[in-house]
């Protein structure tokens, strides 16, 4: 990973050097060596606090579409993930490709953070990965942990290691591609009866505290002025006052991003109260492949996405009430 | 004979015909291979009931001469089935006869080897019940 | 006999296009067939119009069912609306089910203008399923409840 | 002094709710938070930091405050506002006891705000010392000693026991009705939970944000800091989500909304941010149009404009929650540090 | 605030009998907005519409809510009441409470209450609305009739005579359709060639009008006033312009197996070939799949004697693109096919026949030559039965449930003619009713009956056996009780009519509505007839539902009327109810253009803020037609369908809900 970091920086300050980009955008270190801040560069000296590591996760293609809005071209690392999200920018025309330098980074998964403090890493003040293992050290001594298991959920259901999307890549310990079935979540809940999906979600969206941080965050919601902020849409509201308002804001908003959600996994990474709401997106995604041909978005920037899209012999809406299941 | 438009509605409900979709045309008569024996024919049953004049019915022996071949069924364009109401009006006469049923003692007697089994499973049909 | 007062009556919306659905409503009524007065009619253009906001929205203010009609596949007014339709219903009312919410309470329909007979038989059939559902409690916004039973 | 068995915790929380609303941290699909309790609640006293503040039980997020009836072209008004009735809230760390007075500031200056009053007046707090201080913490920096938390019941944990220390009228009166769950604490108790305490205060120099320096900050410099150069690449990673307003203790801006219910309006106040686009948005639009702008706003609302206007009292209290919750990890700290006041 | 008048219909007891219209205008006064409300026996009448228009000047009404019959039926009247006294027609809605409300429940409490919450949902959509001004958009002054059969013919002279441009486009070869097979017309028998050759004539050297024949509209784009048609154009393998009709190809062509579909299938024709005599355009056509060259590459006798060098084994299919102000339906009918109906043995039996067969038999060019000979044997029969509604009024899969409406005349036709003609034979028709509306219809069936003998018998027929070249139709006479079987000679089924099979097609391109037995739905049933709901499409003639020669023509012209009033204008009126794009809100990600169905929609580089360049969609209000798709997957909401706003829907949803 160290290694990665050095080629980053390198090229980084060659191409500023030579003028082909006039900044850089990646990630800077923080207080706890995991805390760890999405950030423009614009000189080599400020290139010294680049970091890449184990704890690099902040998806930074959205940041893109007010980059590309200014002068000159800018340097973005993406990893194979991110990549997916800044396809489908450019294919919603938010990021204008010509301004974007796109160097694609290996990526072996992310670790979380509240992973490691659930099972019980109090007080950490630096992590070490060495590929298997994560060691936390924290003020009441180190503790070990296996890497799978503490990786962030987006990585733990990784969409493949490939960037669909770059100029250059930078890829020293190319990374096995693990199969790994993301529905599996999803699948689950919709083994459960309806009784106990609407106990499960109730509780789950029960501790929303409506700070938009999963909105903010989403790549696929890029829109100049979001409905739940717009007076006029008639779906505005900053707080959930209702139980109701919970399901409102979080149906709506995986139906706007449905077909358009690249599934990077940003939503669950951020949510305060630890909201599985990735298992939202995934249900739309899962859906859409089963009803209507397997979708990805962001694989490429013309393709139509499912909900924009029709044949004449898609399945009725009554598959739905005839998949059994009372209530 | 206690209520006649009673029993025509009984006929109709257990006949599950709707009468009143008939448009006379007259094809199950056509169609019947046992005309000439039946005092009554298929379109008269249909309009028969559809009027509740049951009683020239029920005193008829045409229920029993009916086939049951549903060559009326088959044929009339507008879904009317006649033999159902035929076999509705046959069954009113059987059950209005009382307990006079052919019990299942009393076939060997008339057995024949060479009789068909459909045709002991249409006597059941037309005679107990 | 006593019929009880209180029974239950639930409040249906039914979004029809206005080239089929509505048509086949109109023909419902020049036919004299009976449905339940419970199912209220909204005339949007064509079924590709229906929000998916718009049936929560119903939801939120009491709706007990929400219904859309269109035209059938193939004979939209508008060429393709009722097949961006079929996708966008599919998935939300799929989706709904996923957090729960009886799927009972949604339903989508294809009403030919012609079709006045099979109107009447869907929206009985459509009310009867959502009567036998009883009140909606899981997608409806309860200060919009309480005010309700307030009065 | 006075102390039970950690293993009768329950009774006590029992008896405590048998006469008053509970509010208490437990974990509640998987989060700590607190709630009220009830038999069988999963009381989470070990998580340091519940994930919404313990504000919240003064300050709802949504609460309503008038509410209209209308009829036909009638309108009836109802007023929402009623005195509260008594509540204990257990558990509140030393650091949420001090956000308390920050906003007591805000709320109990005039003009009053009556729905905060009530509670005010009504709740008891019983604060619990932190035991094990994480990275995040840095109250140290507030002059707040995590191991003696204000309150009116000020608790400890330590050994087999939780002590329980009685620092107001309102914490005796509740104390005298626990009386009989209650056991007196001996010299030996106090010399260990003195011991204990100390050990915290050493912790808490071993601290990553230990020494964190405000000197900086405060009412002085103020346009200087305004205008400075740094809040643009301190700001250039912010989404503009509201996840450091509403974990934090001390943030007190709410907004007024009015929801329709069909046959009248609810008029309800919720918790805003000033890190929203339309944060305190007028007819005519929004005065910070930016996210520099806003991201701005709650730091030198936080440390210069409070402090300028309230004696130099910070309107933080160092309890690390937006630190932990940044979904882009930036925070105060670095805010803070970036402006020169390095820490240790 | 508006100030909302809303108007209860009683529609005579129509509305009044179960709703409460007192209550209702009662109600209305305490909705939001409304000022003024009022009930009226008619509002649509002219003193109803005087009602709303004086309310609107007196009271200064800016909004209108009629509560009235299916805003299909009489929305346009009253926005236009309400537009003669200046006020903005999109300012009036309509709560249907006549179809939705009182004609199908029967509760007066019931009925009453559901239609005040209508009225109050129609309240609360007026609230909303805002004026709307249609815009403009040119009217391409040339018609498409599609079919030419006499109610395509018809139609074209029609609207050619008016001055316009009409192309015909006929998939056959020739033009004339299911008359031009006819032997008589009933009921003044004169001979349906004599009176429909000349019309052919006449529309093939009318210099407005096109004949396109041998060519189907492949597809149709675009909309009222401006509709593009793709025209196919199959090749003949003749050259038009060359061949002059003389016919010695078809004389040379050796191929001879080929059945003459004129003649129904009872001769053969050549592989080259002219449709009949009289054809227009009379021009030779090679049928490739009996073509002799075109199967063996040897040949071409045709290409040998043809002296104008018309044949061309190697033309292509053609497209044709063309635009058009109007388009006419006239795709006609065909009987149904017979199978099904096995009781009548049709196809076991060569001398069952069809009505359509009879006429050719009875035609003196037909294959008999106009002597009467049944097909088995070529002898002249001399018993011949007709079954009447055969397919026709049944509810099997094999029947249609309409009549048929001119079997009953043809059917007293035939049976006078061959009595006339032949007045040896005898002549039975079973009959389940004999409908003969229309001006001296039945005397002209009373006259088969007294004057010349045919026999009716009152019933149907239910089985026909072949019984060594005798036809034993047993039937049954209901008026005499009996079951009749009658040894025929020929039996002659007057078989039901249905749509062409190309209709569905054509209703899809054209995004027309068709019924559940594909004939074409009108837009009103009884006010506008000769209209397709869709708006610059017109129906002509069977497409529309069964009818004989007068009524044809008559909607054939009625029809070319609806047109020339369509193309005499410069400019229509749009519809304005059209998406629009808020340009604040749009971020410009073309999820709306990929669902438009029309194309509306492009994106332009704006600045919509002070030095705020961003791409946004635009919506071309003349091409867009307002069905909304865009609206929904715009995931900012930019994108709304006036008229149809999402707060309207909100505010409507919202009332019906409280």
């Amino acid at each position: 990973m160290k290694k990665v970091l050095d080629i980053m920086q390198k090229r980084a300050k060659q191409l500023l050097g030579e003028g082909i980009v006039n900044r850089v955008i990646g990630w800077k270190t923080g207080e706890f060596g995991y805390d760890q801040t999405p950030a423009v560069f614009t000189s080599a000296a400020e290139l010294s606090s680049l970091v890449y590591d184990s704890f690099s996760a902040p998806n930074l293609s959205k940041y893109l579409i007010e980059e590309t809005k200014k002068e000159g071209k800018a340097l973005v690392f993406l990893k194979p993930c991110d990549t997916y999200s800044f396809n489908q920018l450019i294919k919603e025309h938010r990021i204008d490709r010509e301004k974007v330098f796109v160097i694609g980074v290996e990526c072996s998964g992310k670790v979380d953070i509240n992973s490691l403090k659930s099972r019980g890493a109090v007080g950490v003040i630096g992590v070490e990965d060495n590929g298997e293992k994560v060691i936390a050290h924290t003020l009441y001594g180190d503790m070990e942990f296996a890497k799978d298991d503490v990786l962030l959920e987006k990585c733990r259901s990784c969409k493949g290691k490939q960037h669909m999307v770059f100029d250059e890549l930078i890829i020293v310990n190319p990374v096995k591609e693990e199969k790994n079935d993301r529905f599996i979540g999803v699948d689950a809940l919709d083994a459960m009866t309806p009784d106990e999906r609407f106990e499960f979600w109730r509780g789950q969206l029960l501790k929303c505290i409506r700070c938009n941080a999963c909105r903010n965050v989403c790549p696929a919601c890029s829109c100049i002025k979001c409905v739940f902020d717009n007076q006029n849409s008639g779906v505005a509201s900053k707080a959930s006052p209702d139980t109701f308002e919970e399901q409102m804001y979080h149906v709506i908003r995986a139906f706007h991003v449905a077909g358009r959600c690249t599934d990077c996994g940003e939503c669950t990474r951020v949510c305060p109260q630890d909201i599985p709401l990735h298992l939202l997106n995934r249900k739309l995604i899962k859906d859409m492949n089963a009803f209507y041909g397997e979708y990805q978005a962001g694989t490429d920037t013309d393709s139509r996405a499912p909900l924009t899209n029709y044949t004449k012999e898609d399945v009725e809406p009554n598959v739905i009430s005839d998949k059994g299941g009372d209530k | 004979m206690a209520n006649l438009n009673l029993t025509s509605e009984n006929i109709k409900r257990i006949s599950g015909v709707d009468a009143r979709k008939c448009m006379r045309c007259g094809k199950c008569t056509a169609s019947c291979p046992n005309f000439e024996d039946m005092e009554y024919h298929p379109h008269q049953f249909v309009y028969f009931i559809e009027n509740g004049k049951l009683d020239k019915l029920l005193e008829s022996k045409s229920v029993f001469k009916c086939l049951s071949c549903f060559a009326c069924v088959e044929r009339c364009p507008r879904q009317v089935e006649p033999a159902k109401l035929i076999e509705a009006v046959r069954l009113t006469v059987i059950r209005q006869q009382g307990a006079n049923h052919l019990l299942p003692d009393e076939i060997p007697a008339a057995i024949d080897e060479e009789m068909p089994q459909q045709a002991l499973v249409a006597a059941f049909r037309k005679f107990t019940k | 006999m006593q019929v009880e007062n209180k029974e239950f009556k639930p409040t249906i919306v039914a979004f029809c296009c206005n080239w089929c659905s509505y048509a086949g409503a109109d023909l419902a009524g020049t036919g004299r067939m009976q449905y339940p007065a419970n199912v209220k009619i909204i005339r949007v253009p064509c079924s590709c119009r229906v929000n998916p906001t718009f049936i929560l929205r119903a939801f939120q203010r009491g709706a007990d069912g929400v219904i859309m009609c269109g035209c059938h596949p193939g004979d939209c007014h508008y060429t393709s609306g009722n097949y961006y339709a079929r996708r966008r219903m599919t998935m939300l009312f799929d989706f709904l089910d996923y957090l729960g919410i009886e799927k009972g309470r949604t339903r989508v329909e294809w009403v030919s203008a012609a079709e006045g007979a099979r109107f009447a038989s869907v929206m009985n059939e459509f009310v009867k399923n959502v009567t036998e559902l009883g009140p909606n409690k899981r997608i409806t916004d309860l200060r919009c409840k309480m005010e309700k039973e307030g009065e | 002094m006075f102390k039970i068995k950690k293993n009768s915790l329950n009774k006590l929380y029992a008896a405590i709710a048998e006469a008053q609303t509970l509010y208490i941290p437990c974990n509640v699909n998987g989060k700590p938070n607190f709630a009220v309790w009830g038999e069988g609640a999963d009381v989470d006293l070990a998580s340091l930091k519940t994930v919404k503040s313990a504000k919240e039980v003064f300050f709802p997020q949504c609460e309503d405050i008038v509410s209209f009836k209308t009829k036909g072209k009638e309108i009836t008004v109802i007023d929402c506002r009623k005195e509260s009735e008594d509540f204990v809230v257990f558990g509140v760390r030393a650091c949420d006891a001090k956000s308390f007075e920050i906003l007591d500031k805000v709320f109990l200056s005039d003009p009053v705000d009556t729905f905060y009053k009530t509670k005010r007046e009504h709740g008891t707090v019983i604060t619990l010392a932190c035991s094990r201080p994480e990275e995040s913490c840095f109250c140290s920096a507030f002059g707040i000693d995590c191991a003696e938390p204000s309150g009116d019941v000020a608790t400890y944990f330590s050994g087999e026991y939780l002590y329980w220390s009685p620092k107001t009228e309102k914490g005796l009166n509740l104390t005298n009705s626990l009386k009989n769950l209650l056991e007196i604490a001996n010299d030996k108790d106090n010399l260990a939970l003195e011991n204990e305490q100390k050990n915290i205060r050493e912790i808490t120099k071993k601290l990553p944000l230990y020494g964190l320096d405000l000197s900086k900050w405060g009412a002085d410099d103020l346009l200087e800091k305004f205008n400075s150069e740094k809040w643009q690449e301190l700001s250039s990673a912010c989404l503009g989500c509201g996840a450091c307003t509403f974990v934090c203790p001390t943030c007190q801006c709410y907004d007024v909304r009015d929801f329709d219910k069909g046959n009248g309006v609810q008029r309800y106040r919720c918790w805003d941010s000033c890190m929203y686009n339309d944060f305190t948005m007028m007819a005519h639009g929004t005065p910070r149009p930016t996210q520099m702008q806003r991201f701005r706003q709650r730091f030198m609302h936080k440390l210069v404009y409070f402090p300028s206007n309230n004696g130099g009292e910070f309107s933080c209290v160092g309890c690390g929650r937006c630190v932990e919750k940044c979904p882009i990890n930036m925070n105060i700290v670095k805010v803070i540090k970036a402006f020169g006041g390095e820490g240790k | 605030m508006q100030k909302i008048g809303v108007f209860i219909c009683w529609c005579g007891s129509n509305i009044a009998a179960t709703v409460d219209v007192k209550r209702v205008a009662e109600a209305a006064l305490h909705e939001p907005g409304v000022v003024y409300s009022a009930d009226y026996q008619y509002m649509c009448s002219e003193s109803g519409q005087t009602l709303i228009k004086n309310a609107i000047k007196e009271k200064g009404l800016t909004g209108v809510v009629v509560c009235s019959c299916s805003p299909r039926m009489h929305e346009a009247t009253f926005r236009k009441a309400a537009e003669s006294c200046g006020l903005n027609p999109y300012m009036v809605e309509i709560a249907n409470i006549r179809e939705h409300v009182s004609w199908i429940h029967k509760d007066i409490e019931e009925a009453t209450e559901k239609a005040v919450i209508l009225m109050r949902a129609a309240v609360a959509k007026v609230n909303l609305n805002q004026s709307l001004t249609a815009g403009k958009s040119d009217v391409v002054k040339r018609a498409l009739v599609i079919g030419g059969g006499i109610a395509g013919i018809q139609t074209a002279i029609d609207i050619a005579d008016a001055g316009y441009e009409v192309d015909i486009v006929e998939k056959k070869p020739t033009i004339g359709g299911k008359m031009s097979q006819l032997d008589k017309t009933f009921p003044t028998l004169d001979c349906a060639a004599c009176i429909l050759t000349p019309k052919m004539v006449e529309a093939a050297s009318h210099e407005k009008i096109r004949i396109i024949s041998y060519s189907e509209v492949e597809s149709v784009s675009g909309f009222v006033g401006n509709f593009t048609a793709r025209i196919k154009k199959k090749p003949r393998y003749v050259n038009e312009a060359l061949c002059t009709g003389c016919g010695i190809c078809a004389e040379k062509c050796p191929s001879r197996k080929s059945k003459n579909e004129f003649n129904e299938g009872m001769d053969t024709r050549g592989a080259v070939y002219i449709p009949f005599a009289q054809a227009v355009p009379k021009l030779a056509v090679i049928d490739p799949t009996a073509c002799i060259k075109f199967k063996t590459g040897k040949c071409g006798l045709c290409e040998r004697n043809c002296t104008a060098k018309a044949i061309d084994f190697n033309q292509k299919e053609q497209i044709i693109e063309e635009k058009y102000g109007a388009i006419v339906v006239a795709t006609g009918f065909n009987p149904i096919k017979l199978d099904g109906l096995e009781e009548y043995g049709y196809s076991q039996n060569a001398d069952v026949i069809t009505s359509l067969e009879l006429e050719r038999l009875m035609n003196a060019a037909g294959p008999t030559g106009g002597v009467l000979l049944r097909p088995s044997d070529r002898q002249h029969p001399h018993k011949i039965v007709f079954v009447q509604c055969v397919g026709s009024r049944g509810l099997r899969p094999c029947d249609k449930p309409y009549c048929s409406k001119i079997c009953c005349m043809y059917t007293a036709k035939h049976s006078m003619l061959i009595r006339e003609k032949y007045p040896d034979t005898e002549v039975y028709v079973f009959y389940i009713d004999v409908r003969t509306p229309g001006k001296n219809f039945d005397e002209f069936y009373r006259r088969a009956v007294e004057q010349y003998g045919v026999h009716y018998v009152k019933g149907q027929v239910g089985k026909i056996v072949n019984d060594g070249g005798k036809l034993i139709v047993h039937g049954s006479d209901l008026l005499m009780n009996e079951q009749v079987i009658i040894d025929a000679d020929l039996v002659v089924l007057a078989a039901a009519i249905e749509p062409d099979p190309t209709a569905k097609s054509v209703a899809t391109m054209l995004t027309a509505s068709i019924d559940t037995n594909n004939f074409f739905t009108e837009a009103h049933p009884k006010l506008r007839p000769v209209e397709s709901p869709t708006a610059g499409v017109f129906l002509s003639g069977v497409c529309q539902g069964p009818k004989d020669i007068p009524e044809t023509v008559a909607q054939a012209s009625a029809a070319a009327v609806k047109v020339v009033g369509l193309l005499s204008k410069d400019q229509l009126t749009c519809n304005p109810c059209v998406a629009g794009s808020n340009e604040l809100l749009c971020n410009g990600c073309s999820s709306c253009e990929k669902v438009c169905p029309y194309g509306a929609i492009s994106y332009i580089t704006k600045e919509v803020r002070r030095g705020d360049f961003r791409r946004v969609a635009f919506v071309n209000e003349a091409v867009c037609q307002g069905c909304g798709a865009c609206t929904v997957t715009c995931p900012s909401g930019a994108m709304d369908l006036k008229g149809f706003t999402n707060k309207q829907i909100m505010a409507e949803v919202d009332a019906i809900c409280k």
